[in-house]
């Protein structure tokens, strides 16, 4: 091995350290992990090759550490899994060892080979993968990442609960906020409710404090009425346009807020807290920022025509509106009345939009299904149950659901108090949703009769005749297709936006500086939205806590020796101002050259394809590592 | 299966009528302490609730009705007229074997000298010792149970009895649990195994305790034969199911359907025949009940008592 | 070795994944464990607009048989990376027929991050035409 | 079809404090039953809940089956006191044919 | 890393799990001082020590290790492993905790990780890392990821042949290493002290842990772990490819026969995830999950959910009554039947309990935070601030305030993070307030 090594070292100017992971099987149940060692130590630019259970624990790390350390190796390629998981891993290894970063290389011989290839094709292409890897590492050069100063400023996006405790997170934490909320209230969908699951928390109170700090910190700056209209500019130097202007409002159902005299702060219920805020004309302006959190929320599922009979019976009614219903009457009394009319009997119909299924579920009018579980509305449900058997002893309660989700704390008790309060829980199977028709053939002047296969009771059909029936309507990501489009947003099946990875990095996108909070990831109740805002805060926080962001170095780099200033690469580009000619003396001559600002530069390489001189590249992948890597793909020898 | 409105209609007659269920009068029954010495006053009352008394009646009854369950003579049975003498009253009393009375007499005598020995301070008055209405609770005759409770409980109180001393779980329910609840009478009430107060390794054995359920589940009292026993040198081998997980006997089904009471007994007594050694008992019910089911049962009075006479 | 052979006999095809989403695509039909075939070879490109046209028949001259583009398609982070790109494919096209290349030896498709059977379907269909066509023979090589 | 009647609740309540309302229907109950018997006893607190009166007065003969051994109430994880309900039931049952 | 010699800290947190460690990184990452305490010999928690995390199947190792890397490698954040916190009081402006550093009869500064000792142990002991399935030796680093990698000694099995303190090549191995008590001062703590399995013993009817095929799901995460005992799944009695393996939900949860009322929230959905790995690692095993409510709740859980179902993974609807085991080690469940005939027996190879949480840590005596009546760390402000407890300066993450998945631990350990820096940014204005009114 030694003597090996000695001759490499005049054959090859690069010692690349080649650096196997076992996976703890995952891998080497597939690939022969100790023959693509073997092969791979043949490469004339190879130094030294290991392998190991887990590369990514710490005696794997400290490997790599070492034999930097010892100048063994210059150049660094892990073979393990994707290198969304530990590419960062690794390169924080190498810094460790006091070495650049960016002389790193990764394959990823897991997803793209052990968990789908099998047996000698496996180990051949795990092996070509990690030869195509270290072709490139020989190219690899040490990279600075790009600095830029970052003002301590960030802009939230929505002013609903998670919205207004990141804004008041960030604030308390010495950070300037703007936030924009596009109705004129704050409080979003929370301010619609009444008294909150399982807390027992009134929503009004919990929305007029969030809201009333937020409104009294010098440090945010909220702007109702305002919608952001541009994108532009990267972490640390956001530039928004948004423009504000006066809220379309039914006159009938919403009063301009202030037109009532509301003062400043004031909850209103259903709508929120009015910041004393209105335009009567539309303005635009520009917010530059450093972070973005996005906090878009939800909104309530709407049935459609028919569904359970809604739309079809006037008795047929959504879980949102039944709680407004008994906001606006609190009236004690033995029945319940809805719209004038006295409840004896209700039926509550769990899980209405949520838990959808290909095949059994006919899709929604945007051609989709809600697959997703919305998480709330067993136990909101449960919670206006008891409220109800509670307050009007005389009404009768259904409860038709699939599964009980009162996971959370102090949830359960919701389950066991409705229990306890004489409501009748019914259970259905997936494909036998329970049927509301008008109650004809059977006696009583009930208007309704919701029919099911009743599981609990031995699957016999059950028959409840009712007054009311109230669909408890899970929750859709708000439809924020504008910002998805100028902001570039990934966006998951359930519509929702996409974070990286919902445990290694939840509250982020993959675009650095826009950060998630609450609802419009997922559906959350209230504790957990404010809990993902408090965690988008502090993401924020630690990245514009120093001044300035590192961004990294992938940006085009210009070869002036080659560059013939044809400004092909300048009418290319896609990023204003991140390429222009300018005059410049070479060899004592004044020549037009690209040049390149590489905090605006996306490092797309679009330039790369146009050059006809093949004089700029993008550091870190250029062009001559791509075909360096392909010579390897078709080279015989590799896995000979 | 019998009709159980039959059933209970004939108990609660017996009951309203002498007093115990099986409408044979008490003086009939309650004949073991006539060869002992008990003084009528002390500081508290031997209460036995008269069920060791019943059992051998039990039995000889529920050997007729298991012979008709299921056969045309039980719809016979819903006819008043139609009760064969033989299940009720002193026809029962006539055909119920001398010999096992005797028997069940002699665990009570047992008891007797256990807390003789033990220098409690007891005292037995037959005229207050009556049933405690218990299987009409159990049968679901509330009203029945009420009035007989409260009869019960009025004579007792009206003797100014304040402590009792039981010989058996269903008993010892009814008089902690249910007549402070229906009857509004409380009374300060220990099993006899409670009071168990001497020393002797006599005992040189093993055995197999079957825990009731009144005792395991309901009145949390498993623990205290098994030190009792313990104390004695008796050791008693675990059973999977025992204490507040112990099995039933199947005793409590009898009179509706002894069919089904004696399946569940002999699934019980499979459980317990897997240690080997002889079964204890503490309950008159479980005792007739496994007897039933073929098992060799010794009652803990009899096992106490066995130490005292060493 | 025979597993070389295999390989050869395969025809190689080389996919250009985008970073943002052709990228973790493949990597969510690992996390499937979804088999597709072994001759296929994945490189991370941030937009695969960054290639100039002689890229593609450089690798046909190498011997690679095929060449998918799994692009982001409309979801691309680069706005009009997308479209130069497809413009320049068109180009890559004109060349191709010129030297004699079948021209579904190229394709372009999106792929997102969650498109796996997407992602199968093209490398199965790459993989029947490469087999179909054998290696690539150029008409000025 | 079986017609709800939540109302029965009520009418049981003189009969027993333990009305069925706490059972989620797991059916705990039923399996360690010692006597392996058809849905007994969920399938009368299920009848409870729904108010099946007449399947309870029909299937009443059920309920004298039932050992009172507890069993049943020690293991619901609930707290739901089977062995009460039937308890209850039977009382409510012997005061109906009392009545009529 | 290892020596105790910084004690005054920004922010002490309790506890090194996933939680712990997201905490401390996001405080260290705003660059506050953090030290964590953590009670066993590495950190990690129980995160740590799962096969794969559902809802996207990835390696738990591969999640967790790189943040226990960077936690342990952090400037501004120092562990300390073998710990216990004794007392957690405030004094004044100080949090103030009396630390108890057991001892690993190995010295830590020396300690290379280097495995030599446990090579050469002859004593082999019950492995409880490996769920008690396989051995390990008296002297041993805890496993291959464990941070520290330091070894620790068991001194209950040692038998002190000296065999390890001989090959040890920087005679770290210390037989008379001490108890070190110690103090670490702190303006803020974060209580991330995570949960226990509910213990099988609680429960007679689930055969208290004596039935060798019934086993928890923490033994089941190991059979499936890619480095576990037996590199598959078998059954421990007899080392027999179980064919039908049954799943029993709420087996330590919503029982309140156990004391225990409330949902654990994530069984259901580890049980999915288990049910899934099986099938891939047994393709002819039949997997049946016995279950009263399917919880999955969380964001993809539901359609994780349902592609087990189109799998093939039964579910029936009933709660578990009573297990018991027959002569050849099968085990019987009693459960009611879906429909028709009631209490229904059937058989399986193998019962995994999908056991609940129940707290990892009891504040009593220790530190005047108040727990709440399901024992686990009280909230004061559950909506709006979930981490807030009712000690000032003093918060709350994970699982130490209730059951929670990893994604929410993750996210609320976020929030702590930005309490406690919040805390901390209002004492300073204060602090500056005070001295400028001076």
């Amino acid at each position: 091995m030694a003597d090996e090594n000695k001759d490499k070292a005049i054959t090859s100017k690069r010692k690349v350290g080649v650096y196997i992971c076992y996976c703890g099987g995952n891998i080497s149940d597939h690939v022969d992990v100790e023959k693509v060692r073997e092969r791979i130590e043949k490469l004339p630019e190879v130094a030294a090759v290991r392998t190991n259970m887990f590369m990514c624990s710490d005696p794997g790390q400290e490997m790599i550490m070492e034999d930097l350390k010892s100048g063994a190796i210059d150049r660094v390629v892990v073979a393990s899994c994707a290198p969304s998981l530990h590419e960062t891993t690794f390169r924080g290894a190498i810094s460790r060892a006091g070495r650049n970063p960016y002389i790193y290389e990764h394959a990823n011989i897991r997803e793209q080979v052990s968990w789908v290839h099998h047996g000698d094709k496996a180990t051949d292409k795990a092996t070509r993968l990690v030869s195509m890897a270290t072709a490139k590492a020989e190219q690899l050069n040490p990279l600075e990442p790009i600095r830029v100063e970052a003002g301590k400023h960030v802009t939230v996006i929505g002013g609903g609960i998670a919205g207004l405790r990141a804004a008041k997170d960030l604030a308390d934490r010495g950070i300037k906020v703007v936030l924009l909320e596009k109705s004129p209230f704050l409080g979003g969908q929370l301010a619609s409710l009444d008294q909150i699951a399982p807390t027992g928390d009134k929503a009004a109170d919990l929305v007029s404090d969030l809201a009333g700090q937020v409104l009294n910190d010098d440090s945010i700056t909220v702007h109702t009425c305002s919608e952001v209209e541009s994108f532009e500019g990267y972490v640390g130097n956001f530039r928004l346009g948004v423009k504000k202007q006066p809220p379309e409002m039914d006159p009938e159902k919403i009063k301009p807020p202030g037109a009532a005299g509301e003062a400043a702060g004031e909850f209103i219920p259903f709508a929120g807290v009015y910041n004393g805020d209105m335009p009567s004309v539309p303005a635009e302006f520009t917010v530059e920022t450093g972070v973005i959190i996005l906090a878009t929320g939800f909104k309530s599922y709407m049935p459609s025509k028919g569904e359970y009979g809604f739309g079809e019976y006037e008795q047929v009614t959504t879980l949102p509106e039944l709680i407004r219903s008994m906001a606006e009457n609190k009236a004690a009394g033995n029945l319940m009345e809805f719209n004038g009319r006295k409840i004896r009997s209700m039926a509550m119909i769990h899980c209405v939009g949520s838990r959808q299924i290909p095949g059994i579920h006919p899709e929604n009018e945007g051609g989709y299904l809600n697959e997703y579980c919305s998480r709330t509305c067993c136990s909101a449900t449960l919670n206006v149950s008891n409220i109800i058997r509670t307050s009007h002893p005389g009404t009768r309660i259904f409860e038709f659901y699939r599964d009980i989700r009162t996971y959370g704390r102090g949830q359960e008790e919701l389950y066991e108090e409705a229990a306890r309060n004489q409501v009748v829980f019914l259970r259905f199977e997936d494909d036998a949703s329970p049927e509301v028709v008008r109650n004809i053939s059977h006696s009583g002047d009930f208007p309704l009769m919701v029919k099911v296969k009743d599981t609990l009771t031995f699957g016999e059909d059950v028959g409840a005749p009712v007054d009311l029936v109230v669909l408890v309507t899970g929750v859709e990501p708000n439809t924020i297709s504008d910002l998805v489009e100028m902001m570039k947003l990934p966006v998951g099946t359930d519509r929702f936006l996409l974070e990286v990875h919902p445990k290694l990095r939840p509250v982020e996108l993959p675009i650095s500086g826009i950060l998630l909070a609450g609802t419009c990831q997922a559906p959350m109740d209230v504790g957990e939205a404010c809990n993902a805002a408090g965690a988008a805060a502090v993401k924020a926080a630690a990245l514009l806590g120093r001044g300035y962001v590192e961004l990294d170095p992938f940006v085009a780099l210009v070869d002036l020796e080659k560059c013939g200033g044809t400004g092909e690469c300048v009418n290319a580009c896609l990023s204003d101002g991140a390429l222009n000619m300018v005059d410049m003396e070479v060899d004592g001559q004044t020549v037009r050259r690209a040049q390149v600002t590489p905090a605006l530069c996306l490092g797309c390489g679009v330039c790369v394809g146009v050059c006809p001189e093949n004089a700029i590249e993008v550091a870190g992948w250029t062009l001559k590592q791509y075909e360096a890597m392909v010579d390897r793909i078709v080279a015989e020898e590799v896995t000979a | 299966m019998y009709n159980p409105k039959d059933i209970i209609e004939l108990i609660a007659g017996n009951v309203g009528k002498t007093r115990n269920p099986f409408g044979i009068p008490k003086f009939m029954i309650n004949r073991w302490h006539k060869d002992l010495d008990m003084p009528d006053k002390g500081d508290a009352m031997l209460f036995t609730g008269l069920m060791y008394q019943f059992v051998p009646y039990i039995e000889k009854s529920t050997k007729y009705l298991a012979k008709f369950e299921d056969t045309f003579l039980e719809g016979l049975i819903r006819f008043a007229g139609y009760v064969p003498r033989y299940l009720s009253g002193l026809g029962l009393s006539v055909i119920t074997p001398g010999g096992e009375k005797k028997k069940f007499n002699g665990i009570l005598q047992d008891i007797a000298k256990i807390l003789m020995a033990s220098n409690v301070d007891f005292f037995y008055r037959p005229d207050l010792d009556d049933y405690s209405g218990v299987l009409l609770y159990d049968l679901g005759d509330q009203e029945g149970f009420v009035q007989h409770a409260r009869y019960v409980t009025g004579k007792l109180k009206e003797a100014g009895i304040k402590k009792l001393i039981t010989v058996d779980p269903h008993t010892t329910y009814a008089l902690k649990v249910l007549f402070p609840k229906y009857a509004d009478a409380s009374f300060d009430v220990k099993t006899y195994f409670q009071l168990v107060d001497f020393q002797s390794k006599n005992g040189h054995r093993h055995v197999t305790l079957h825990d009731p359920c009144f005792y395991g589940r309901y009145l949390d009292l498993s623990e205290v034969p098994k030190k009792v026993l313990t104390d004695l040198n008796v050791e008693c081998v675990p059973v999977r199911n025992a204490g507040p997980f112990t099995n039933c006997c199947g005793g409590p089904a009898e009179s509706i359907s002894p069919k089904l009471s004696t399946e569940v007994g002999d699934r019980r007594l499979e459980e317990l025949n897997v240690t080997g050694e002889k079964i204890v008992s503490m309950c008159p019910i479980c005792l007739g009940n496994l007897r039933k089911s073929g098992a060799d049962v010794e009652d803990l009075s009899t096992v106490i008592a066995q130490c005292l006479e060493k | 070795m025979t597993s070389l052979a295999d390989n050869q006999s395969e025809g190689k095809i080389l996919i250009l994944a985008t970073e943002t989403c052709a990228y973790p695509g493949a990597d969510s039909v690992g996390q499937a464990h979804s088999s597709y075939p072994a001759n296929t070879f994945i490189l991370r490109v941030r937009a695969p607009a960054l290639f100039p046209e002689h890229f593609y028949l450089d690798c046909f001259n190498k011997g690679i048989s095929g060449i998918i583009i799994m692009s982001c398609g409309e979801e691309c982070p680069y706005d009009g990376a997308y479209k130069a790109m497809a413009t320049r494919l068109d180009r890559v096209y004109v060349m191709m027929r010129q030297q004699e290349l079948d021209i579904r030896r190229l394709r372009l498709t999106a792929i997102c991050t969650v498109c796996n059977r997407a992602f199968l379907n093209e490398v199965n269909q790459m993989n029947k035409v490469v087999q179909e066509l054998g290696p690539p023979q150029m008409a000025q090589s | 079809m079986a017609l709800l009647n939540p109302n029965f609740a009520e009418e049981m309540e003189p009969f027993t404090e333990d009305t069925a309302l706490a059972c989620f229907n797991c059916g705990t109950c039923t399996a360690i039953c010692p006597l392996v018997y058809e849905h007994f006893p969920r399938k009368m607190i299920r009848y409870i809940q729904i108010g099946a009166k007449d399947r309870i007065l029909e299937n009443a003969q059920e309920l004298w089956r039932c050992l009172h051994c507890g069993l049943c109430t020690l293991t619901c994880p609930r707290e739901a006191n089977p062995g009460e309900i039937i308890l209850g039931l039977k009382r409510f049952v012997v005061a109906n044919w009392r009545r009529s | 890393m290892n020596s105790i010699q910084k004690t005054d800290f920004d922010v002490l947190v309790v506890g090194g799990g996933i939680a712990g460690l997201q905490t401390a990184l996001d405080l260290g990452d705003q660059d506050y001082s953090v030290a964590i305490v953590e009670k066993d010999a590495t950190i990690g928690g129980k995160m740590i020590r799962l096969s794969k995390v559902f809802p996207t199947l990835d390696c738990a190792s591969c999640i967790t290790t790189p943040k226990m890397a960077s936690a342990a490698h952090h400037d501004n954040i120092t562990l300390f492993t073998y710990c216990d916190v004794n007392s957690l009081d405030r004094m004044g402006q100080t949090v103030t905790a009396n630390v108890t550093q057991r001892p690993r009869y190995v010295d830590p500064d020396k300690c290379i990780g280097c495995r030599q000792c446990e090579y050469h142990c002859p004593v082999y002991v019950s492995d409880a890392e490996q769920g008690g399935f396989s051995a390990t030796k008296a002297i041993s680093i805890p496993f291959s990821n464990a941070i520290p990698q330091v070894a620790v000694m068991d001194v209950e099995n040692c038998m002190l042949c000296g065999k390890c303190e001989k090959v040890c090549p920087t005679h770290a191995i210390d037989y008379f290493q001490e108890p070190e008590q110690f103090v670490i001062k702190a303006k803020s703590a974060v209580l991330t002290t995570g949960f226990e399995l509910t213990p099988v013993s609680n429960k007679h009817q689930y055969g208290r842990g004596e039935i060798p095929n019934v086993i928890d799901s923490m033994q089941m995460e190991r059979l499936l772990a890619p480095h576990g005992p037996y590199n598959r799944v078998l059954r421990p009695s007899d080392g027999m490819e179980p064919d039908s393996i049954a799943y029993v939900q709420c087996a330590g949860s919503r029982d309140k026969s156990m004391g225990i009322s409330y949902c654990s929230r994530v069984c259901c959905m580890y049980a999915v995830k288990q049910a899934m790995l099986l099938s891939g690692s047994l393709p002819l095993a039949d997997i049946t999950i016995y279950y009263m409510d399917i919880r999955a709740f969380g964001k993809g859980y539901e359609q994780f959910y349902q592609n087990s179902r189109a799998m093939g993974i039964e579910f029936i609807n009933g709660k578990f009554a009573k297990i018991s085991e027959d002569e050849n080690g099968g085990v019987y469940l009693r459960s009611k039947s879906q429909n028709g005939e009631g209490g229904v027996t059937a058989s399986h190879d193998l019962v995994v309990l999908s056991l609940g949480m129940v707290p990892g840590w009891n504040p009593e005596g220790i530190c005047p935070v108040s727990a709440d009546s399901d024992h686990f760390v009280k909230t004061i402000r559950p909506a709006l601030s979930p981490t807030l407890t009712d000690m000032e300066g003093v918060f709350v993450a994970g699982t130490a305030a209730g059951p929670k998945d990893i994604v929410d631990t993750i996210t609320e350990s976020g929030a702590a993070a930005i309490e406690a820096a919040k805390y901390m940014t209002a004492r300073e204005h204060s602090r500056k307030a005070a001295a400028s009114h001076r």
